[in-house]
């Protein structure tokens, strides 16, 4: 079989079967093989059983997105098989007890390399060693150094009993043994480089970016797929110097992260749609008061409790709306690991340089999907101090040219810092001066004009100049990218929006070049298409949009392009 | 009188005249000079209501948050700052009432904060329906035939949750209240201050009178360390006693609890982001 | 003096002084007098003290919107005269104690008219009778007879001491003795004419639309300007057969709101900016588990707290776009006492049709306005039951053509009526089958072409053409309808828009027939203009705006038009 | 078996092979079956969680509302139809964390419906956090130096509040758990039960077997009317008691206080609109 540029393995089985310890696994093998790895994962709302799956792709040049494409895989029960079925082409190989897993599904046979998995398992000392078993087959066909797979074992079980370590060490050889013979057509072959980057996820990623943001504090309430946030910040408190907690609610965690920005400790909450629906009211506080605060909303699909585990870019119009009043915030939508770093310590900044809130917007499937990116670049990164020392004429709301009072905190200085839910004086009381409310209003919106002028510009990817350009928006932006490459159409370029709120005011001017514009979103009405009419009178009719839980895949996107931009 | 350096000077008040928010207001005033508390060292945090109004009446820092939510950001800035004097302020309605779950929960939490509930039995501000306080048949404009509900006995509760510190005062004394703030501002941990006072507008039932009747002083031996006596004393109806009720030697303040401040006492406002820290665990990452 | 088409009355005082029984009294005297009346208030938010104003206009012929003109100025205290001030022009009468009120006033001294008010209410038993002499005096100067005015008298005190009722009659007639001592060209005569309407306010005609709709449970959290919804049907609770829950928050009502419509009984809910912030999750749940609810939103200056007893329309955005994920609603926006009857009916009605939520968005200047209109025509009120007898194969959420699945209820037939807020199954259970999930999102969203058809159309006043035409919506209609009027030119009309979402299908023909469009917003960022951007593309760059919490005047917005106009 | 009406057949209980969710189903299910209640009389109210499944697994009729709302929903249905017998059910996090604003207030409201919380002392369906009743030290993803707050006593609270009827029970006695869930639905008024059980997933403390060493039975003699008493056993810590704590005599159901169930006991839910009423009404404010 010649060298592959691209595979794209499935793993698919019950919830507590060993699917996750696999997954990583095989990417620390993977990884330290010089392989570049893509991995993200469905799964769903519940500890044990049922079908989850993960994908891992891995190739020479670096992959970040969601194929359909299976070009291994390995169903760990009837069920998971069923699940994952229509991943099947025929150029897909399929492992697994040929018996218990398909007999009846004689259209396959010709694919499926029959293991006996229970067997080996046994062998080795039960069942739940077939998951490790597994990895040791997928790295004995990719031809992978048996140091480098001992030493990623090590890795995960070291801080396990030497015993468990043993088997698992055992495990994964007997799989290497027996993919020895296998037919050689499952051989695969690939090109590996070494590099230097890091591998993390899309919670890691706005975890270090809210670390390199100065967050100081966290509270929250846990769910999912926000969850991973919070958690990465309670592992790694002390290490960075910051206090993670966990409210009694949503409703206590935003009123908490006020406080805290309040009293002078830059704070984030991490949240997800009816826990967002819950924060709206601190959400207008926060425009009141002027107070900062960063929100992190994980987006699922909805509405109420919906499909938990699942992926959607449903609330970008609430979150844009959310909370009663009129007051400026910031919508960022990172799209790659990268972005999702750099904009959520930027989310920290300008949260406290123009005293608003801004929100990291993502969705399951950025969270849950990990691929290997250089190491973040800190020189970049200038952490400014926007707090000012108070005198006791210190007047919190002070009146001024572009709606930004000096924000002062309680203990630094003289002065009192009196912040207010109420319409206010510039002293931060309660007043009812009808004028007064006025300024006060022509204050907060004023902020505005600074606002679109600091705009993140959105990445217009392909050629300078197109015919149809393709717009998209958060997590979409690898997948669309990649479906956009394979097209291989000089005509067809991208752009990618990392901020959606408020636009750049260059944005008409990208826009209006291309004769056909195509917008891609993960929901079902079009949100941000709504956005670009209402705020820029632009019509997009021509929609590709998904709302089945999932993803897209490059596959499915690079059809539908092929169809809309006819 | 003593010059107070929390007094507003010559402000516009939005209380009635005759209502015991002004009383509470003057003892808390009083309380904090007498302890010798700098203004510039006091958050005052409440939620909306008349009660809440406090903050706009005093020389020092304040958070009026939203109704029900004086709890959360109080607990926020405490551990943000911890050196800061924080005051949770607002009415029955407020903490008992919309802010019931975070009650509870900074109970358990135990910040060392002191909460205030100015107690009036009744929603002042939206012009009187029932609190959670209310008593039976208590009859306003929405609870036309009377209230239905079992009054909520935040004592009794506090002291369910292990409170820290659990008192209930009166405008009816003054003095007393005084000492009793002044424990809790003192005290170490969460302390629960029950203040009742007459709403002069709204409450025609418990007014300043019927405070008076109704209530009496916890005696002088009495021993604030027996949770279960606490808790007899909290559930008396026939008449309501005031003092304080429970101090529980046992609990540790939320703050002294985080790590961050085991061995580094600097507030967190005033610590920076160390980029080297992130620099090294990035390459950590990577290795 | 010659006979006036219209007066308008301005009294203003301190909170807790009694201009509320003066108000109550002056309006049951005009009408029993055959006057046309119209009355709204602007107040603190305090119990006692501060500066409260209440404008009646009487006219032979009905009015219906606030002006700022003001022929008669009653000022309770030197701090209302200040209060109101601004609305004193040289044909304003100020009635009042010159020496206490209006020393240093030189300007207006030759308007006053001076009242030894102090004295008149001493020599009646004391300050509190002021307002009652203060009634007098006007009763007087309009010639109303003595047996209208002491039989409204009674009407309003009679329920108390027989003592306190004598005095009081004691009061007014002292007043009107007065009022004959003075200066002729204080004296009032117009029209009056008899009628058989009723008088009430925005309020108690949401409240009389929700019992008309067949509204069995409202549940509701205290909050301004939305509580007398709340305490009008607490108050004949017993008579029109329903219970009034005031819940322990906003969560628990709209939550006990939807259990009480799952079990059969339709409900309601009344709330404010921050109550309905709180109360957005529980919306998206109604989206999911298409359980109706009918959601009074009294809207009032924002953000937070903001200004609790004053008025603006500053939460469209939100309501239109609050709750996580995607899901049909429709919003009303009711700007006559009418059409809140009507329109609050039909909610309930459209909200158990539907399975959908349905929004009354009114404002504190709505609620708290009232004037007289015809009894409501009762026989056009038809409530249907869509209620269905369940048998054992009955499904909740059966897939149909039209997205409307049969509701049941528990208890009527022998199926079993089960609901869910994660993404189900026909028969309501909890699934993960993402193609079912594709269906009931597409069920759910396919309601929207029914309730585009069923929208109801805005008001089209004035000329059936125009080159210049206004668009309002909500609580500015009879403001703006007055001032155009006043205008007196054939080209320009009015736009008045009852529901804003979704927008009926024949909105863009009634609209671009016009040369240029001004739209006229009780908000600072002219929601209901995105909105018809957003939704039809219709961009308007004439904007009257008005965010200082108080509602437009008709002299006001007739300037502001004839500037825009051009 | 006896054939019980509430069975599903076979279905996909998404729950952990071993967990406690199990036991109380299939007690549950045993007792209206036993109590004779029709399947057809039954809503049962949940919110959001492993616990919160349960009516998707039982044939009746079901609410599946929001995490933390199971409470509201099922007071708003016992008041449009009191002939229907109402539980809601769910974890410790859903009853006591997000939705403690709820219990506490329903206590005070009375509705006579059965609040089952499946108590695992942890978060389960998110994998693990603490609840509101994990123990002290507790330690998980996200309270990685262990719980710090107070664990939360539902027992002592509701007794506090006057509860009428709070019980606690065990899935490692499952018959007495049987008892007490048949007594607390026969109790007119709102009725408590938590149930501990274990999580086998993530709470590796609080196991079956700490269950059973660490539970004892309240006495047969022991009188359940003793609010004092009944306090002092809730605040127990060493062993837990299990049984029916408190029962209060006095309080009268919500929906019996209301207005329109005085006199005429027809559901909400089946009567309809009378516009004579209304004609009436509004012929009258035009006289
Ligand atoms: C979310 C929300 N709901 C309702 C209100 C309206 N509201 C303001 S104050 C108040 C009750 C005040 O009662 P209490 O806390 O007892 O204070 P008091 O006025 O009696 O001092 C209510 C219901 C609000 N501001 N926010
Ligand atoms: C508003 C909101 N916040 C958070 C969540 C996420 N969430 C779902 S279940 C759960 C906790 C479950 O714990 P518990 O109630 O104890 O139930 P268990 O799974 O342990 O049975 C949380 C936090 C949610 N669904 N909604
Ligand atoms: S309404 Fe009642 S509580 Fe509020 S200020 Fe007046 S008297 Fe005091
Ligand atoms: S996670 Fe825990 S509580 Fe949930 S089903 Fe599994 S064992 Fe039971
Ligand atoms: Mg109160
Ligand atoms: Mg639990």
């Amino acid at each position: 079989m010649k060298k592959r540029e691209d595979i794209s393995i499935v793993l698919c089985g019950p919830a507590g079967q060993g699917i996750k310890t696999a997954e990583n696994l095989m990417v620390s093998i993977f990884r330290k093989s010089g392989y570049a790895v893509f991995a993200t994962k469905e799964y769903m709302s519940r500890i044990r059983g049922g079908s989850n799956s993960t994908t891992i792709r891995i190739s020479s040049r670096p992959v970040r997105a969601l194929v359909d494409r299976t070009d291994l895989l390995i169903p760990l029960d009837r069920e998971a098989f069923k699940h994952v079925q229509y991943r099947i082409s025929p150029a897909t190989k399929i492992i697994g007890e040929k018996e218990t897993l398909f007999q009846q599904d004689a259209q396959w046979s010709d694919q499926i390399l029959d293991v006996p998995l229970a067997e080996l398992a046994k062998e080795t000392g039960g069942k739940i060693y077939s998951n490790i078993i597994v990895v040791g087959i997928i790295a004995g066909l990719l031809k992978i150094k048996k140091t480098i797979v001992h030493s990623c074992v090590k890795e995960i079980f070291n801080a396990k009993e030497k015993e468990i370590l043993d088997k698992n060490i055992q495990a994964v050889d007997r799989g290497m043994a027996f993919s020895s013979h296998l037919p050689s057509d499952f051989k695969i072959e690939m090109q590996t480089q070494k590099d230097n980057d890091i591998i993390l996820n899309g919670g890691e990623a706005i975890g270090l970016g809210a670390v390199a943001g100065g967050c100081r504090f966290i509270a929250s309430y846990p769910m999912t797929p926000s969850t991973p946030v919070l958690t990465f910040l309670s592992q790694h408190g002390e290490t960075f110097d910051l206090i993670a907690e966990q409210a009694e609610d949503e409703i206590a965690a935003v009123n908490m992260a006020l406080g805290a920005w309040y009293a002078g400790a830059r704070s984030m909450v991490t949240t997800s749609g009816g826990g967002f629906a819950l924060m709206t009211e601190g959400l207008s506080l926060a425009g009141m008061l002027e107070t900062p605060i960063v929100i992190h909303l994980a987006q699922r699909p909805g509405p109420a409790t919906g499909l938990p585990t699942r992926t959607e870019q449903g609330d970008l119009l609430f979150a844009l709306h959310g909370g009663h009043g009129e007051f400026p915030r910031i919508i960022f939508t990172p799209g790659t690991l990268e972005d999702g770093f750099v904009l959520t310590q930027k989310a920290f900044d300008l949260a406290d340089r123009f005293q608003i809130p801004v929100f990291i917007l993502t969705d399951q499937y950025y969270i849950d999907s990990y691929y290997h990116i250089p190491k973040f670049d800190l020189l970049k990164i200038k952490n400014k101090d926007y707090i000012v020392k108070t005198d006791a004429k210190y007047k919190r709301y002070a009146l001024t040219e572009n709606g930004i009072s000096p924000r002062g905190i309680p203990g630094y200085g003289n002065g009192l810092v009196v912040v207010d839910s109420d319409e206010h004086t510039e002293e931060g009381h309660i007043t009812e001066d009808l004028d007064l409310r006025v300024s006060m209003v022509n204050k907060r919106l004023k902020k505005m004009d600074a606002l679109i002028k600091e705009a993140v510009l959105p990445d217009w990817i392909g050629p300078k100049s197109c015919e149809t350009l393709v717009i998209c928006w958060g997590s979409t932006a690898h997948i669309v990218a990649e479906a956009i490459e394979k097209l291989k159409d000089k005509k067809i370029a991208l752009l990618y929006f990392k901020q959606v709120y408020p636009l750049p005011s260059k944005t008409m001017n990208l826009i209006k070049k291309s004769k056909k514009l195509i917008i891609v979103e993960n929901n079902a009405t079009a949100q941000f298409a709504q956005i670009l009419k209402s705020q820029l009178g632009i019509d997009i009719p021509t929609r590709i949009l998904k709302y089945s839980g999932q993803a897209f895949s490059v596959e499915e996107l690079e059809q539908r392009l092929k169809k809309a931009a006819l | 009188m003593k010059k107070n350096r929390y007094d507003m000077g010559e402000i516009d008040i939005a209380w009635c005249p005759g209502c015991g928010n002004f009383t509470i207001h003057k003892v808390l005033k009083e309380t904090l000079e007498e302890l010798e508390i700098r203004p510039q060292d006091v958050v005052i945090c409440s939620g909306i209501g008349q009660a809440a109004k406090i903050p706009h009446y005093m020389k020092c820092h304040a958070f009026n948050g939203l109704h029900g939510r004086a709890l959360p950001p109080a607990t926020g800035i405490k551990a943000a700052n911890p050196e800061l004097v924080v005051i949770a302020e607002s009415g029955d309605g407020d903490m008992y009432g919309e802010g019931g779950n975070h009650f509870i929960h900074t109970i358990r939490r135990n910040p060392n904060i002191t909460n205030i509930v100015h107690n009036n039995m009744v929603y002042g501000l939206t012009k009187g329906q029932a609190s959670p306080t209310s008593q039976h048949g208590f009859v306003t404009s929405v609870q036309v035939n009377g209230v239905i509900l079992e009054p909520f006995n935040p004592i009794a509760v506090a002291i369910a949750l292990n409170g820290s510190f659990v008192a209930r005062t009166s405008t009816t004394e003054p003095e007393k209240m005084k000492t009793i703030l002044k424990r809790a501002i003192q005290h170490s941990g969460y302390a629960l201050v029950d203040v009742f006072h007459p709403c002069v507008s709204f409450n025609k039932i418990n007014t300043f009178k019927w405070f008076k009747e109704n209530t009496y002083d916890l005696e002088e031996t009495y021993n604030p360390e027996n949770k279960f006596e606490a808790f007899k004393r909290a559930s008396e109806t026939e008449k309501l006693p005031l003092g304080i009720f429970y101090v529980n030697p046992d609990r540790i303040p939320f703050e002294e609890n985080l790590t961050v401040y085991k061995k580094n006492k600097k507030p967190m406002s005033a610590r920076r982001v160390e980029l080297n820290h992130l620099k090294k665990f990035i390459n950590q990452m990577g290795k």
